[in-house]
């Protein structure tokens, strides 16, 4: 079963994102909300995204969803951290926020293997609401 | 040399916490509003940590410095400036810099920088202010200039490449977000790093 | 200048959306943040989404996000309720949540069109993280 | 005709209510587990409306239910039910229903339900409670049933589509996440649907 990060710049925003991803999930996977500066602003904790993916990692993958600018960039900095053999199954993903979080915890629910739920959420779809 | 980097990067720091409010103006314009609060935000801790240890080589010391700034700025010049200080501190002699060392150091801050946020000279960030600067002092170990000249030249340069992101459009980092209205402001990424080596320089001759 | 409405499941996400859009916006554009339902838990109130095109409607028009689900259809429903005048100017972009409220809230604030804001937010492009 | 209607409203609710539980266990396996809790949110506050004022027309009961689901249910079966009701106010006589009324009455709440969700039957939705209900109506007309027969075919239909969700695969609503792992649960939204067709038809004949 894949594990998911949430990176955002807010804190809520992360929290949120995980409860609303919670709320649709089957089986265990675990979801860390990573969100703000150290200090309660926001922004980045390279950090706690380091803890995150120490915490969680998994043999069957980890996807991180980052929402933008430093995220992403602290995202892959601490992704160039690990070794090798964990660096590879842990990835960025190009989806939305909010709505890609939730499918990938339904999907990774469900038993989906990384590859697959990342093709759902990176699908150009995730983003249509009409 | 290890007390005169620590006496440099201390000068650096407080140099950047005096220009909290200009930085964080200059990002108001163009993106969020945080570079200088991010930035005296890491030199802050970057100081404490300097005052709490003695450090037995630049090796050492400037990869507390890149560490530092990674746990604490919060914002996209975190990693940036922390993947260029942890460049650095590879690679950092302990001996005095000679003109080949500070071109290796120049370089490699680059390097890190572009290996974390994938820009080019011309996309309106810090990499215009610090490549300007590195091709100096290249031109001046070609033209065989000493290097005080050197580091003269390549503060020139540092700056005219800040003051060059005045009339460029940004095409990475938040202010890209603004297109075509991120012209005529000068971007505060290239500003931060224009005092960093200005205050190098100025601290080195 | 076009004015944004934020509608999530979770109010946090909503309201942490706000503040990230926020922190970016130059001008005066005014952002609601909407999330939950009347109770507190997870879900859309209708009524407050009405209630918020109705504060801030503006003739330059307004640009709703939502994230998924019951949000979409409560935002549609509400639409339909407007008047014909109203209504037109106003739109719920095919748009990631998050990275679709800072990017309209920057646009916004520059004094971009609507049909321009929406192109922006509408690109697939805006969930590329890499 | 108000009177009963408001009866049957009432029971309807009392339905929903007892069925908390089952609705939500439905909507844990394929959704976010809050079908019986919205529903029932909403139909408590129905009650709530209902009891608190004397209405003069069905068309001005069932405006109220509709507002009153719209206002407090917080799912997608708000906005569904809510237009649902919402259309069967505009058409809904204070007369005794006739097998007409019934079908009018069905068509406005499958194109209330179709305007907000845009799905058809076999998407595993409510509709197909709904749709197979109406149809059996409208067979009985063809067929000359009288009333209490066609109300018995419908609630009959009625229950075989909320069933026939169970092999379908959701591609509308929540469900549609899980592709074909939502095969082999039954709808909560057509469960919900089938009880209150149920209530209506037990109340009615
Ligand atoms: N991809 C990038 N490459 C190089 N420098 C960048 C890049 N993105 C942003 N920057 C620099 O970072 C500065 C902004 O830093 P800061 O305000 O601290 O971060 P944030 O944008 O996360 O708030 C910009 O002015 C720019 O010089
Ligand atoms: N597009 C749609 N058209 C018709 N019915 C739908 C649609 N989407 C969802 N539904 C119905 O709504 C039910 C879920 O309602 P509920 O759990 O209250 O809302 P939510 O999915 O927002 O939590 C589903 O079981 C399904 O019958
Ligand atoms: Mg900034
Ligand atoms: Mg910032
Ligand atoms: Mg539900
Ligand atoms: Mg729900």
């Amino acid at each position: 079963m894949v594990n998911i990060i949430l990176v955002s710049h807010v804190k809520e925003i992360a929290e949120g994102a995980k409860k609303l991803a919670e709320q649709m999930k089957q089986g265990d996977v675990e979801i860390i909300a990573v969100g703000g500066t150290p200090d309660g602003d926001i922004g980045t904790d390279p950090d706690a995204i380091e803890t995150a993916v120490n915490e969680i990692y998994k043999e069957d993958g980890v996807i991180i969803l980052a929402d933008l600018g430093s995220a992403i960039m602290s995202v892959n900095m601490v992704l160039d951290w690990l070794e090798e053999e964990v660096r590879e199954k842990v990835v960025l993903a190009d989806a939305p926020f909010v709505e890609g979080a939730v499918v990938a915890a339904v999907e990774a629910g469900m038993g989906n293997k990384i590859e697959e739920i990342l093709e759902s959420i990176e699908s150009a779809d995730m983003i249509k609401k009409n | 040399m290890t007390e005169k980097s620590k006496e440099i990067i201390n000068k650096v720091a407080d140099v950047i916490i005096e220009n909290k409010k200009y930085l964080t103006e200059l990002d108001s314009a163009i993106g969020d509003g945080d570079h200088g609060i991010n930035m005296s935000k890491g030199f802050n801790k970057v100081k404490e940590k300097l005052e709490a240890k003695d450090y037995e080589s630049n090796k050492e010391l400037i990869k507390t410095v890149a560490m530092t700034l990674i746990s604490t700025v919060g914002g996209a010049s975190g990693p940036l400036y922390g993947t260029a200080f942890l460049n650095i501190s590879k690679i950092i002699p302990d001996a005095d810099f000679d003109l080949d060392s500070l071109i290796e150091i120049g370089e490699s801050a680059v390097a890190g920088i572009q290996k974390r946020g994938k820009a080019e000279q011309g996309e309106k960030t810090m990499l215009d202010t610090i490549i300007p600067a590195v091709n100096s002092l290249k031109e001046s170990k070609e033209n065989g200039d000493n290097i005080e000249e050197a580091l003269k030249q390549c503060k020139a340069k540092a700056e005219e490449g800040m003051k060059a992101t005045i009339d460029m459009q940004a095409t990475k980092g938040r202010a890209s977000y603004l297109g075509k209205r991120s012209i005529g402001h000068q971007d505060p990424g290239a500003t931060s790093s224009y005092l960093i080596i200005k205050t190098v320089v100025d601290e080195l001759y």
